[in-house]
Formats: C-alpha cells, sequence, structure tokens
C-alpha cells in the first residue's frame, strides 16, 4: 500500500477492483464504509462475480475475468479524451512531458525489440530521449508527438468504451457510469483510492493491470495524497515484511537486488542500481545503495566483511536467472532438485497444477516441512481417497515434518499492508515439541556451520563466517534479531556537514538509513527497516493510538517504514510550492525553511520547492512513470492480451487471427503451454478466489471456520445451471486440460454469463480453501485445475482466469 | 379385600394432595436465582498479538489462563480484538475470530516426524535425530552440487539443488535469520508466499 | 451496569411481581444491525461461537452461502443470504442476521411453563436459564421469530443472550465488537435508535426511498432492531415477518385461558363438594334393598 | 357398604379386565394432568414434582398420554353399545336438577349408564382423540419440529382446550362416584348390591335379573 488501512477513511471514491476487500479484508475494509458513511464517498467494484464487496457498493461492473487492463485502458482514454486529468500534477509530477526514443515502437501488440525465440524483449528503445547534458529531454508544451503524453493519447485511444464492452463484457453504460465518478476525482480536493489484490496480480498480465490502475491514479493526481493511492491489500500476515526482507529468489532484504552472474565485480554491480539524477537536482535516492549493501553485509558478515573484499561481495550466490517458485518446481519435475524445506507454507496447495506438483515432488530426495499444521504438501506422498490418489510405496522422498509455534506461541514483528511494522507478544507455550523457526533455523545453520568447520566441504567461507552475535547462540532471540535488522553503529558516525561530530556513537542503534554508510561504520540488516529499533527502543511496540488531526495518522502507532512514513510519496499531495492540494487533508507542506506535517515527508526535509526537485524521489527522474522505461518485462505501456486461457482464442482488439492474442514475455515452460486448455473442450472461463469465512488453506484446520463453510463448492450462474441441467446443492465435475474436481454447485444470480464480442460466456468461480488434512470435510485441492503460466514480471501464477468445463457429476 | 383396595385408591387419588403437602413442607426443587452466566475473563492474563491471517494486521487480545505467576501454566483460551488498534479497533473478521480453534485446532503437529521412501506412514523421532539427518543430507546435496565457477569461468558460488520456500507469516525475526542462512547457504531456489 | 437477580423486570411462569424497586441508571440496552453494512462475512457467529463455547456440528453445504443452515442450540445467530433483484434489474444481496431480537414482550417468556427459565432484565435483555428449562419447547411456540431452539444434546432451549454476562460488566456482546463494517452496534435503545435514524436519512439520499428502521410495535419494540433498505418489505430480508406479534393463538393459551380454566377446575370441585355437604351421599336405603329383592322375585316370579 | 359386597346375590358390574383398565386409566390420568396441569399454570407447577420435577414431566407426560390412550382405547370399545343415547336419557338430563339434589326417585329409570355419564364417556372420546393428536405435534423430543410452528401452535392450545376439559369432566366424575355410595366398591370388586342396581340403573337392573333367572 502506499496510504494505509485507515486512511480509506478519507477517499471520495473507492475502486475496488481485482480485489474484494469487503470478503478477503473485513477489518480493513470498515474504512470503506466510514468513508462511505461520513465523507458521502461513493463506491465501485468491478469484478466477475458479485462479491460481497458489490453487495456493498453503489456501482457494480461486472468484467470478464483477465481483461482489467482492457477496463483501465478505456477509463484513461475517457480521462485523456474528456481531459479529465489533474494538469498541475501530471506537468510536474509526471514523466507526461519527456521524450521518448524514436526507435520506440508498438505494433498489433508487440512493443519494439521482441525476440520470439526466447519470448523476451530487448528493452533498449523502450527509454526517453538523452540531451547533451545526459538529461532527460523533454517538451513541457506537450506538443511532441513522441513525449509520453502523446504517446500515452494514442495508445489508448484505441480502448473505447464499445471495445470494452466488447473484451470485458462490461455494460457501456455501467462502463460510462463508472468512468463519470473515477473522473470526477480529477479534482485537487477529490481522491480516489485503488484496493486491489490477487485479483489483479494472479494474471499472465497481472503486474501490467497492476501499473494501469497506477497510472490511472497518476492522471487523477490520486498518488501521495490522502485518501488516494495504489493499494495493495496483502493476502498474508507478513507476506509484506517477508518480501520487504527480500525472502525471493532475486532479492537481498530492502529491495537490494542479487548480482547476476555477469556482474563480477562490486563496481560492476552498483553502478546501474545506484542510479545517478536523469533531470536536474533530483533525489534519485538509490545513490545511496552503497550504503545499505555495505550495511546488510556488515550485518551479515561482520567482521569478515572487508572494503578490500568488497564486503564479502563473493559470498553472495550469482543469478543465472531468476529461480522463482515455478522455476523451481519445473527444474523439480526434470530432476534437477534433491532438497526442499517449506517454512509454513503449503506449496501443493497453493502452486498451479497440482498433478504437476506432486510428480515434482515425487523426485525429490528429501522435504523438510516446517508447520504448525499438517499440511498437504508434507503429505503429498500419502493416499487420500479420490483427494490424493498417489501410491506411496512408489514414493522415494524422505520427509521431514517439524512442529512449529504459531503466532501466539512468539515474540515478534508482523508487517502489514500499511507498511506498518507491529510487534506482538507471546501467550503461551507452544504444545508438545513444537520449537519456533528461529530455533530451527538456528539450530539447522549451527548443525551446518559445525560440519563445515569439522570436515570443510565446498565453499565453506561464507558459512563459517555468518556474523551470529547472538547471547544464547541456539536461540537468538526476537528483539536481538529485530536489532540487528534496525542496525546499529559499528564505529563513532560523523554528521557530514561537520565531519568533527558524532551524531550516532559506536554501538548505539542507528535513528534511521540517514545515518547509514558505505565505510563499514554501520551495520543494518534491512535498510527500508532502519530506526525501526533506535535507541528509544522498540518502536514497533509503540502503543499510542491518538490521532491529533484526526485524518488517521497515528504516527506513534507501531513503526511504518521507510522512517515512519504513513503516506508514500506524500510530496506530491501539495503543489509545486508546497502547498497541499487539499487543505482539509494536509499531510505535509513546506513552511518555508522545512517541510512538516502530520506525516514523515518523503522528500529532503530542507528542500526549498523553487528547486524543483520532484517528489518520487526513488526514481533518477525524480517523477512517476507513465512510460515504464525497463522497468517492465512485457512493455513499457500495459496493453490487454488474453489469458493463456482464452475462452475467445484471439484478441478482440486486433480480431481474429491477427495481433497478439497473450503476454509475450509471459512465464510458460513448454510442457505447460502442452497442458493449456481450448474453449471448444473447456468453455468455460474459471476464477479461483478466497471466500471471508476461511484463510487459504489454514482455516479448514479451523472448527469454528469448517462449521461457518464446511464443505467445497463452486459457483455458477444461473443461466449455466439450467444448461447443464443443475441445480443448487448438485455435485458437479468441474474439469480442466489438467484435472478434474467434484464440489457441490452454488447456483446464483451473482453469477452472470456476459456477452464478449458477440458470444455468451460463463463465469465458474473456484474457491480455493479445502483439501485432503483438517477437520473440515475434505476436497479436492484447486489448484488441480489451475495452469501452469506466470506473470512476465513477477511469474505469479494465473489463477484468476483459465478454462474449464462444468458438468453434472 | 375391599378395606385393601379402598386403601389403594385413597394412595392413588391422595398421591396428588401428598406432592401439595410436600411441596409445601419445602422439598419443591429451589428455583434457581436468575444471574447472568459469570464473566469468564475477569483476571485472565490479556498479551496482546497480531492475527496472522491477512495483512490488515488486527491487533487482538489474547487471554490466557493464570496470572502469570511461575506455577501456573499458561493456555490461551479466549481471543478478541483490540480495541485500541486504529485499523481494527476491536474488530475481528470471523477467521479472526474463531482464532482460539487455530491454537488448539487437531491438526496442531507435535513432535518431529520422518517419513521413510517408499513408506506410507510417519514415525515420531526426536529434534536431535531430525537436526542431524536434515544437516547432514543438506551438507552431501551441498558438497554435490554447489558451482563455484561457471563453465566459463564466472564465479558465482551458487547452490541450486535444493530450494528454500520461506513463510507467509511467521515474523521479520524469523524471515530475516531464514534469509541470512539461507543465503549464507549460497541458495538461489529462494521464494515466498507473495504471489500465491 | 452489574446485572444480577434483583434486576429482572419479567420472569417465566412467576405469578407474583419480580423484585422492581430499584429505577435507576440501568438503561434500556439495544443491538442495531444495519443490514445496509452487512456483508455476511459470518464474523459475528464466530464470535457468538468462539465466546459462549458453542461449537455446532460440522455440517454441508446445500448449495447457498448459509451456514450452518437454521439456528440450533448451538448457534444462536445466522446469516440467512437472499438474494433480490430490484425493479431496476441491479441485483442486491440482502444479508441479515437472523437470531434473538430480545422482544420487549416476549413470547416466549410468555409461553414459558418452567418457573425462572426465562428472564427479562432490567436492561431488556431476554435470557434463558437453563438449568430451570424443562426442554418442552413451548418457547418456540411462543416466538413470533421462529427463535429458540432445543438442543439435541441436552433438550434444553438455547438462544442468543445479547452476551448478558458481558453486558453486565459493562462490555458490547461479542457479535457487536466483532463486526468488521460496524453493521452491528450496541448501546441505549434510544441512541440505536436515533443512529438509526440519521444511517436512514443517509439510505434515502443514496437511492434507498424505503429505507427504514425495523422494531416492530407487535411486540412491544425489539432490543435487536434492524436497519432494512426495504423497509417496506421485510420479507425480502429471508422472511423477516412484517408485524410479528405473538401469535393470538399463543395469547389465548397462555393468556386468559390460564386462569379462567384454573378456575373454572377450581368451581367444579368446589361445587362438588359443597353440593355433597348439602345433599349428603346418595346412599343406597334398606328399603331400597327390599324394593330390588322384591323386584327380583317377581321377575323370577 | 362392606357387609353388602359379600351377599351371596350381589350383581356383577364391572368385568375384572375392565376395572383393571379402570384403574390404569386412573393411575395414567392421575400422571398426565398433573404433569400437564403443572405446565398449564405457574400456581400448579408444583404438581410437576410428582413426575419428579418440571423436566421429568415433560419426558414423562406424553408417554404417560399415550399409556392413558392405550389403556383406553379397549376400554372405550369395552363401553361402547352401553354408551348409546336412549330416549330416556333426554328426560334423564332434563331432570339434572333432580340429580343434584337427590331426588332420585323422580328420575326415569335408565340403563346401566346414566345420561351423564355417556355425555363423560362422548367427552371422553373428542378429547382423548385432540389430546392424542395435538400432543403428537407439540411433542417436542420428536415430533414438533416436523411441523410448521402454525400448526404447533394451534396444537398447543387444542392440547390445553381438550386437557381442560376432559379434567374438568374427571372432575365431574370423580365428585359423583364419591358421592354416589357404593360406586367406588363396584370399580373396586366389581359388584354391587341388588338395592343399588335398583336404584340408580333399575332397567339394567331388571336386565340382569332376567338374565340371572336363567341360572
Amino acid at each position: 500500500m502506499t496510504n494505509h488501512w485507515v486512511d480509506i477513511k478519507n477517499a471520495d471514491l473507492v475502486l475496488i477492483m481485482g480485489g474484494n476487500a469487503a470478503e478477503c479484508h473485513p477489518c480493513g475494509y470498515k474504512w470503506v464504509e466510514e468513508a462511505k458513511a461520513h465523507r458521502k464517498a461513493k463506491l465501485i467494484v468491478v469484478d466477475p462475480r458479485f462479491t460481497r464487496s458489490a453487495a456493498m457498493a453503489d456501482l457494480y461492473v461486472p468484467i470478464r475475468a483477465g481483461t482489467d487492463i482492457a477496463f483501465l485502458g478505456g477509463v484513461m482514454n475517457y480521462l485523456l479524451a474528456n481531459d479529465a486529468i489533474h494538469h498541475d500534477y501530471v506537468a510536474n509530477y509526471t514523466d507526461f512531458s519527456f521524450i521518448v526514443r524514436e526507435d520506440f515502437a508498438f505494433n498489433e501488440g508487440l512493443y519494439s525489440g521482441y525476440d520470439p525465440a526466447k519470448h523476451k524483449y530487448d528493452k533498449s528503445s523502450w527509454d526517453y530521449e538523452r540531451g547533451e547534458d545526459g538529461f532527460v529531454k523533454a517538451d513541457p508544451t506537450l506538443q511532441h508527438p513522441r513525449c509520453v503524453y502523446n504517446l500515452l493519447k494514442q495508445h489508448y485511444s484505441r480502448y473505447t468504451p464499445e471495445l470494452v464492452e466488447k473484451i470485458c463484457g462490461s455494460p457501456k453504460d455501467k462502463f460510462l457510469e463508472a468512468c463519470k465518478l473515477i473522473a470526477a476525482t480529477s479534482s485537487p480536493t477529490s481522491a480516489m483510492t485503488i484496493m486491489y489484490a490477487l485479483g489483479w496480480t494472479q494474471h499472465s498480465i497481472g503486474s501490467q493491470i497492476i501499473r494501469a490502475g497506477a497510472m490511472l491514479q497518476l492522471l487523477l493526481g490520486n498518488i501521495g495524497v490522502a485518501g488516494g493511492g495504489m493499494n495493495a491489500l496483502r493476502g498474508h500476515s507478513n507476506i509484506q515484511g517477508l518480501t520487504d526482507l527480500g525472502l525471493m529468489s532475486n532479492l537481498l532484504t530492502g529491495y537490494l537486488t542479487l548480482p547476476n552472474q555477469a556482474e563480477q565485480d562490486y563496481a560492476t554491480y552498483l553502478t546501474p542500481r545506484a542510479q545517478k539524477p536523469l533531470r536536474p537536482n533530483q533525489m534519485s535516492y538509490w545513490q545511496n545503495y552503497g550504503r545499505f549493501y555495505v550495511s546488510l553485509m556488515k550485518a551479515w558478515w561482520g567482521n569478515a566483511a572487508t572494503a578490500e573484499n568488497s564486503w564479502c561481495y563473493d559470498y553472495l550466490p550469482k543469478l543465472d536467472k531468476t529461480y522463482d517458485m515455478l522455476q523451481v518446481y519445473e527444474l523439480m519435475g526434470s530432476g534437477k532438485m534433491n532438497g526442499y524445506i517449506c517454512q509454513g507454507f503449503n506449496p501443493i496447495a497453493s502452486s498451479p497444477h497440482k498433478a504437476k506438483m506432486t510428480a515434482s515432488f515425487s523426485k525429490l530426495k528429501f522435504l523438510v516441512v516446517m508447520d504448525p499444521l499438517a499440511t498437504e504438501t508434507a503429505e503429498f506422498w500419502n493416499h487420500y481417497d479420490e483427494y490424493n490418489e498417489v501410491d506411496p510405496s512408489t514414493i522415494e522422498t524422505e520427509v521431514f515434518r517439524l512442529p512449529t509455534s504459531c503466532f501466539a506461541e512468539e515474540d515478534g514483528a508482523l508487517v502489514s499492508s500499511g507498511r506498518w511494522l507491529q510487534w506482538h507478544w507471546k501467550g503461551a507455550e507452544p504444545p508438545g515439541e513444537a520449537k519456533t523457526d528461529i530455533e530451527i533455523m538456528a539450530a539447522l545453520y549451527m548443525r551446518l556451520r559445525d560440519l563445515y568447520k569439522a570436515e570443510g566441504g565446498a565453499f565453506p567461507d561464507p558459512i563459517v563466517n555468518l556474523a551470529w552475535p547472538y547471547a544464547r547462540p541456539g536461540h537468538p532471540t526476537a528483539e536481538e534479531l529485530a536489532k540487528e535488522y534496525s542496525g546499529k553503529a559499528l564505529a563513532d558516525v560523523m554528521d557530514p556537514k561537520d565531519p568533527t561530530k558524532v551524531i550516532r556513537k559506536a554501538g548505539e542503534q542507528l535513528a534511521g538509513f540517514a545515518e547509514l554508510r558505505d565505510d563499514g561504520s554501520t551495520s543494518c540488516g534491512c535498510w527500508i527497516y532502519s530506526g525501526a529499533w533506535s535507541e528509544a527502543g522498540n518502536l514497533m511496540a509503540r502503543r499510542d493510538n491518538s490521532d491529533p488531526s484526526g485524518i488517521g495518522q497515528t504516527r506513534n502507532w507501531a513503526w511504518a517504514w521507510p522512517a515512519n512514513r504513513r503516506v508514500l510519496y506524500n510530496r506530491a499531495s501539495c503543489d509545486v510550492n508546497g502547498k497541499p492540494f487539499n487543505p482539509a487533508l494536509k499531510l505535509i507542506s513546506w513552511n518555508g525553511k522545512t517541510w512538516g506535517g502530520v506525516d514523515v515527508p518523503d522528500f529532503k526535509a530542507d528542500e526549498d520547492p523553487a528547486g524543483g526537485m520532484g517528489p518520487f524521489i526513488m526514481t533518477p527522474e525524480g517523477v512517476a512513470r507513465f512510460f515504464a522505461r525497463g522497468g517492465m518485462s512485457d512493455g513499457p505501456f500495459p496493453e490487454h492480451y488474453e489469458p493463456f486461457e482464452t475462452p475467445l482464442g484471439y484478441n478482440p482488439l486486433w480480431g481474429k487471427g491477427k495481433g497478439q492474442v497473450q503476454n509475450p514475455a509471459a512465464r510458460i515452460f513448454d510442457d505447460d503451454r502442452k497442458a493449456l486448455g481450448q474453449a471448444d473442450a473447456f468453455p468455460h472461463v474459471a476464477t479461483t478466489y478466497r471466500l471471508t469465512e476461511h484463510f487459504h488453506f489454514w482455516t479448514k484446520h479451523v472448527r469454528i471456520a469448517a462449521i461457518l463453510q464446511p464443505q467445497q463448492f463452486v459457483e455458477i450462474g444461473e443461466a449455466l445451471a439450467k444448461e447443464i441441467g443443475v441445480k443448487a446443492g448438485d455435485n458437479v465435475k468441474v474439469s480442466s486440460k489438467r484435472g478434474q474436481i467434484k464440489a457441490v454447485a452454488v447456483v446464483t444470480k451473482r453469477i452472470k454469463p456476459l456477452t464478449i464480442d458477440g458470444r455468451t460466456v460463463h463465469t465458474v468461480g473456484v474457491p480455493i480453501h479445502w483439501g485432503f488434512k483438517g477437520v473440515a470435510r475434505a476436497g479436492y485441492l484447486a489448484n488441480t485445475l489451475t495452469p501452469f503460466v506466470g506473470d512476465a514480471n513477477t511469474q505469479t501464477p494465473e489463477f484468476k482466469a483459465f478454462l474449464v468445463k462444468v458438468e453434472r457429476a | 379385600m375391599v378395606e385393601v383396595t379402598r386403601r389403594e385408591f385413597l394412595k392413588v387419588t391422595g398421591m396428588t394432595l401428598a406432592g401439595s403437602s410436600v411441596a409445601m413442607l419445602g422439598f419443591a426443587p429451589e428455583t434457581a436465582i436468575a444471574e447472568v452466566r459469570q464473566f469468564k475473563l475477569a483476571r485472565a492474563t490479556e498479551t496482546r498479538n497480531t492475527c496472522p491471517y491477512c495483512s490488515v494486521a488486527c491487533g487482538i487480545l489474547m487471554y490466557g489462563l493464570g496470572d502469570g505467576a511461575k506455577n501456573a501454566k499458561s493456555s490461551i483460551f479466549h481471543i478478541e480484538g483490540d480495541p485500541d488498534h486504529p485499523v481494527n479497533r476491536g474488530t475481528l473478521c470471523p477467521k479472526g475470530a474463531s482464532l482460539i480453534d487455530f491454537i488448539h485446532s487437531e491438526g496442531r503437529l507435535l513432535y518431529p516426524e520422518y517419513r521413510a521412501p517408499r513408506s506410507d506412514k510417519w514415525q515420531r523421532i526426536s529434534w536431535e535425530e531430525a537436526y542431524d539427518k536434515i544437516a547432514r543430507l543438506l551438507k552431501k546435496d551441498r558438497d554435490a552440487n554447489f558451482v563455484a565457477k561457471t563453465a566459463d569461468g564466472l564465479t558465482v558460488n551458487r547452490w541450486l539443488t535444493t530450494g528454500v520456500l520461506a513463510a507467509s507469516a511467521s515474523s521479520n525475526e524469523a524471515g530475516y535469520i531464514t534469509h541470512k542462512v539461507v543465503r549464507s547457504l549460497g541458495i538461489l531456489a529462494f521464494d515466498n508466499q507473495a504471489r500465491v | 451496569m452489574a446485572l444480577q437477580s434483583l434486576d429482572i423486570r419479567r420472569r417465566s411462569a412467576t405469578t407474583t411481581p419480580a423484585p422492581m424497586v430499584r429505577d435507576g441508571a440501568t438503561p434500556d440496552v439495544a443491538k442495531l444491525i444495519d443490514t445496509t453494512k452487512c456483508i455476511g462475512c459470518k464474523a459475528c457467529q464466530a464470535a457468538c461461537m468462539e465466546w459462549n463455547d458453542l461449537r455446532d456440528d460440522i455440517g454441508k453445504n446445500t448449495g447457498v452461502y448459509d451456514n450452518p443452515l437454521d439456528l440450533s442450540g448451538q448457534s444462536w445467530t445466522v446469516m440467512r443470504f437472499a438474494e433480490y433483484e430490484n425493479e431496476k434489474g441491479d441485483l442486491e444481496w440482502l444479508i441479515r442476521k437472523d437470531g434473538c431480537m430480545h422482544c420487549e414482550d416476549p413470547g416466549c417468556l410468555k409461553a414459558c411453563p418452567a418457573p425462572g427459565a426465562i428472564v427479562q432484565y432490567a436492561n431488556g435483555i431476554v435470557d434463558f436459564h437453563e438449568e430451570n428449562c424443562i426442554g418442552c419447547g413451548y418457547c418456540i411456540a411462543g416466538c413470533p421469530f421462529n427463535v429458540p431452539r432445543i438442543s439435541k444434546k441436552d433438550q434444553k432451549a438455547y438462544k442468543c443472550t445479547l452476551c448478558s454476562d458481558r453486558v453486565a460488566v459493562g462490555l458490547e456482546p461479542a457479535c457487536v465488537k466483532t463486526c468488521p463494517t460496524g453493521a452491528i452496534t450496541f448501546g441505549t435503545k434510544e441512541r440505536m435508535q436515533s443512529d438509526a435514524a440519521e444511517r436512514v436519512e443517509q439510505l434515502k439520499t443514496r437511492g434507498f426511498a424505503n429505507a427504514g428502521l425495523y422494531d416492530p410495535a407487535g411486540v412491544g419494540g425489539t432490543h435487536v432492531m434492524y436497519v432494512l433498505h426495504h423497509a417496506d418489505r421485510p420479507g425480502l430480508y429471508s422472511g423477516l415477518p412484517a408485524d410479528p406479534k405473538v401469535s393470538p393463538l399463543v395469547r389465548v393459551w397462555k393468556g386468559a385461558t390460564k386462569p379462567l380454566a384454573l378456575g373454572a377446575l377450581v368451581l367444579a370441585a368446589v361445587f362438588g363438594f359443597v353440593n355433597y355437604v348439602r345433599t349428603g351421599p346418595k346412599e343406597v336405603e334398606p328399603e331400597d334393598e327390599l324394593a330390588a329383592q322384591r323386584e327380583k322375585e317377581q321377575i323370577h316370579g | 357398604m362392606a357387609d353388602k359386597s359379600h351377599g351371596p346375590d350381589l350383581i356383577l358390574r364391572h368385568e375384572p379386565r375392565d376395572r383393571v383398565l379402570h384403574w390404569l386409566i386412573v393411575i395414567a390420568f392421575v400422571g398426565a394432568a398433573a404433569s400437564g396441569m403443572a405446565l398449564f399454570h405457574p400456581a400448579l407447577y408444583w404438581l410437576s414434582n410428582l413426575l419428579g420435577g418440571g423436566r421429568w414431566s415433560v419426558i414423562l407426560h406424553p408417554f404417560v398420554g399415550i399409556a392413558m390412550m392405550l389403556f383406553w382405547v379397549p376400554f372405550a370399545r369395552m363401553a361402547w353399545s352401553e354408551n348409546r343415547l336412549q330416549p330416556y336419557d333426554r328426560r334423564w338430563l332434563s331432570q339434572i336438577g333432580d340429580v343434584v339434589a337427590n331426588r332420585d326417585d323422580r328420575l326415569p329409570d335408565i340403563g346401566k349408564y346414566n345420561a351423564g355419564q355417556k355425555l363423560l364417556y362422548y367427552v371422553m372420546v373428542a378429547c382423548m382423540i385432540v389430546l392424542l393428536l395435538s400432543g403428537i405435534v407439540i411433542w417436542r423430543r420428536y415430533f414438533a419440529a416436523s411441523f410448521p410452528i402454525g400448526v404447533v401452535r394451534l396444537a398447543g392450545v387444542a392440547h390445553a382446550v381438550a386437557a381442560f376439559v376432559l379434567v374438568l369432566g374427571i372432575v365431574v366424575h370423580v365428585s359423583a362416584a364419591v358421592w354416589v355410595k357404593g360406586s367406588i366398591s363396584s370399580m373396586m370388586g366389581g359388584k354391587v348390591t341388588p338395592g343399588w342396581a335398583w336404584k340408580h340403573h333399575r332397567l339394567w337392573f331388571r336386565e340382569r335379573i332376567r338374565s340371572q333367572g336363567t341360572r
């Protein structure tokens, strides 16, 4: 989230699209109801299903699963055509005026630079033109045909309301009603917030859908303001934290990235990451990359990390490609992996294509599962009726199942979707012999370290030299670890303006990332968390909920990254002179000397607005990008592509047999391409989702939740039910090219057939949540049906739009 | 004979009378005084925590047995929303409101278990045995498959044959130490649940 | 506002008044359920089960979202989902939290034959005391909303207590506290009525011309009230009765009939007794025997 | 009375089987009525103690009622023919004042049962049928849930009304039995003196005497 949950109450319009906040985030959704009740806000819900969120909406617009870019592109076209944009904002805070290179092109759905053999783009043409001063060329008059504004306008001029209706099946009148409501928030004193979740992410075009939403918000000037923003709801309690902490194939902590194998030395690694400004007097905060990196390496390898060894640069593994989940299971399936550790994760259920998952896991030599609950993954080898039809005697994998504590049995911090780090306290001992994840990881590490110390082995250095400064090495405490990632001074830290002045004494906790140094004098495990545990103590544990401004900025409640900032890009809530666009919802302002207000300024605190520094300090341009440059794998502007399993077989943007149908850069392996179904055999569009009564695959172990929603079902509309001769409560069989499940049919008015380019398309709702373990009635894992296709940028599987056939069981 | 039957008759018909006199003597069942159920949290220990499900991150209050005295062994018996929390203000969704059944789920794992190749059952093992076996398997695989340099001489120091999937609900601290350990081993096949 | 035995307004099957000298600050409380804010998330159901230590059976899906499908001894509140297509052709998902309405004039209490099994506290909460319950089920017949249920486990009647134990120590009911969207609120009845009026005005400006408060007069008003988008048609909300009253049959049965019938029985017995005393027994006199003998002989001649 | 009951010429009024049934019905009635009345009016709640308290009353009442029905059906069938209304019953009824005032000599001659008894019989038939049917409908444990709530409510009223009428009838019946000396002993020992029969049921007396004539 750029903003945070309570801030939603400041919105004048709420767009819930690609999410179902009322159902999946009910307690956060309450702030939408607050906005409706106290600001007369309106709520628009765009969803293939009439969800619980839709039930609360002032306007519900149905949409075909996977066509959100067409919809959002249509809205952008409406705004540009009707000039309903926030002019001051886009002119000064975005790349509207920047001129794009002449060799950038877009033809029939493909951007310049595509290599069809590799399914990849060469992105070099997706860039701005540079002037002789090295800075980006701009045309403030917006007349240049290749300025971003004109390219954008041209790109989305194709997305007419008629086309939107044709692709999305959204009735034109409803679509235009939505456009009108949205357009009204281009006023500087009116804000729309967008709330989205995996309904946008889990598509082969997921990242671009989200980008389209962000672009829409930029056009309206709704980023950085109270009641605005792009708000990812996030589905797991600490998935924000674990991503912040970089627990992904290609990341280090704080969104630092691992080196690619071509980057053989530190300088080669650092230069492209510590980008210099692309426009005059811009902050380009990533210029400080080196400080973050060095402080991290000092936290991990302590005294072993020195300037001479480039702070243990060689200790870091180097990437040849990204080893995301889909890639890993592909390798596993081809026998290239031997071991796997699943920590509190149930991939057999959570990853697409269960049959492939089971086959892949069966090729492992060993699997270690750490979990508080008995997961399906830990028992992928075990036969459970028709729900897991495997033969244990043919599966060689050794499996370890290690019991862990749950939330109630440990201290620590979790990061909410509003980026708040909140400390929690242990209330009881774990049951039986269960242990915390920290203890287990420490024990495994110490075993390995001792083995490497005793026996040697492959490159033992990073293991034996890992800093392990914990009072009881087998039991690092949450407090010790939190202090470590927050960071401390290893030597006295000096004031850059006055090198004789010590601003932080050796051994003290740092107050924030401004105190980080790249000379080895600071240690910080995660730069964006720097200051969470300062000399003032554990700020994540703060519980002062006072809200003096009345706009929900409880600054002394817990701690938000970065720097306890509650609304990201809040400099953009003020005009070029530093005055708030909407004084009633002032976050910060310029008082002539400094920036201040009810939020921590996302800006240089003493930077005079007259200097022209842009509000988007993390980009080298200092402004937000409509034109993504090389930031995306699949194009600088979002473009509608059909889901990999399309009910049409063509892209209505171009017509039958023409143009690019699917995302040309999406993640798909050859075998999985063969496992894609066609509309003739699998005519119905399925989408998977959560129900409000359940949480993922956990709550089927929870008795009350099992009582509230005991049995697996699928949702179909009345028309489809009639067509296949099914009534509510009957059993149906749902099959895809990859497998089939049986479930009870919930027949509902809430799912209506859509007319897509003249043909009727039925949507089928497949809730996840059931499986072969738990106290709820046993069911099929919903991923039996889903395709092994991933987004081009994040490799997120396409769970939200695929083809099935529903029949009477 | 008639005398007897008469007495019997009297007995039967007199039962109602007898009943009434018994009642008058005070043998009627006490009509319990109508009071509300006792408030069950009176002196329970309150611990503040965060709901482990979605990222709204609602504050919760956990009520545990005992007052924290050394001899009192806590067990959480009730959970409700934290009214001080700025986001949820005491509310909880159906999942949060049923957290107590997660803590005490019959699906909770209690001790380390091991499944041997081709076996169809779990066997209980000790933590020591589990750690030893796992560490040995990890080292064996790493030593056998660690790539220090590629064929074309690039230093890569990576280990690709073992992967780690990190949690989505473990604390920052657990995540941080997991990352630290995993990268020190050179693992790249590393992911979390951000996408699913 | 701790409640105790002296804070009782009505008590089932009790012919003498409850202690009623107290008349202080204990206000009439009420729960207001705003169906226009309800998302049907069932958090209230979960919180109810959790607080009251209730665990119903793990049931089945019958083709609808409703689960458990109906109230029971262990499900004191359930969400009822209705899909309604309005005049404009737009779908409305009308979701109603069903459970005890805590009537001011409770039919269950009226019907209950067990002394003290049902009480109404001074704050208006109608509570069942299962230790006094005899499991006859008359409360079910007495309830105009068809709410009480006899548990299969112990054959006693159960329903929502409005968390009388929480309210007694000054807390809000569990369902109220948990409600994520604020669709359920709790306070004095007066406050709830004024909040409802405000909300109804808001709804009228948002296109619900018939929005209104459901606080049916037929049962003397209720301590659980609904804000409805369509207050003119409560039946849309899974059959919420438009004008609930304690059934006239129940009124007859449990009203005037009781003393009248009892009086009649007593009168009959008294009459028999008085008549006996006044006229003396009908005895067979020796002359009757003689007459019988004579006639017998006559017949047998 | 006692000396009359073993005279050599006593007349058999009630067969042993009928006497047994009668008293079984009485026992069942007392149980059902006490428990039923306990639930009917709070002032009679103490009657529930007869069957062991309110809960036991609710549990046992329907079973006791069923038992009463089971005893009553053969009993009623036996008495069916003797309870047919005859022309003299109307006269007897019209002279109810004489009945109450013990001016029995003015009453017409009647058969085995007088009109009052016959009316009680029919009232019982009606009440027992209503009680059985309505009782099933409101039998919470097994059946009530299968009936619509309106039917249950109606049955509740019907059950109460029928029970009231029945109890009222029984009050009259018991009063009469106590009042008419010799009645109770006849239901105990089965026999009445010829004088009793002659006095109260003269037509029946004659019929009995005539049939004895053949012995």
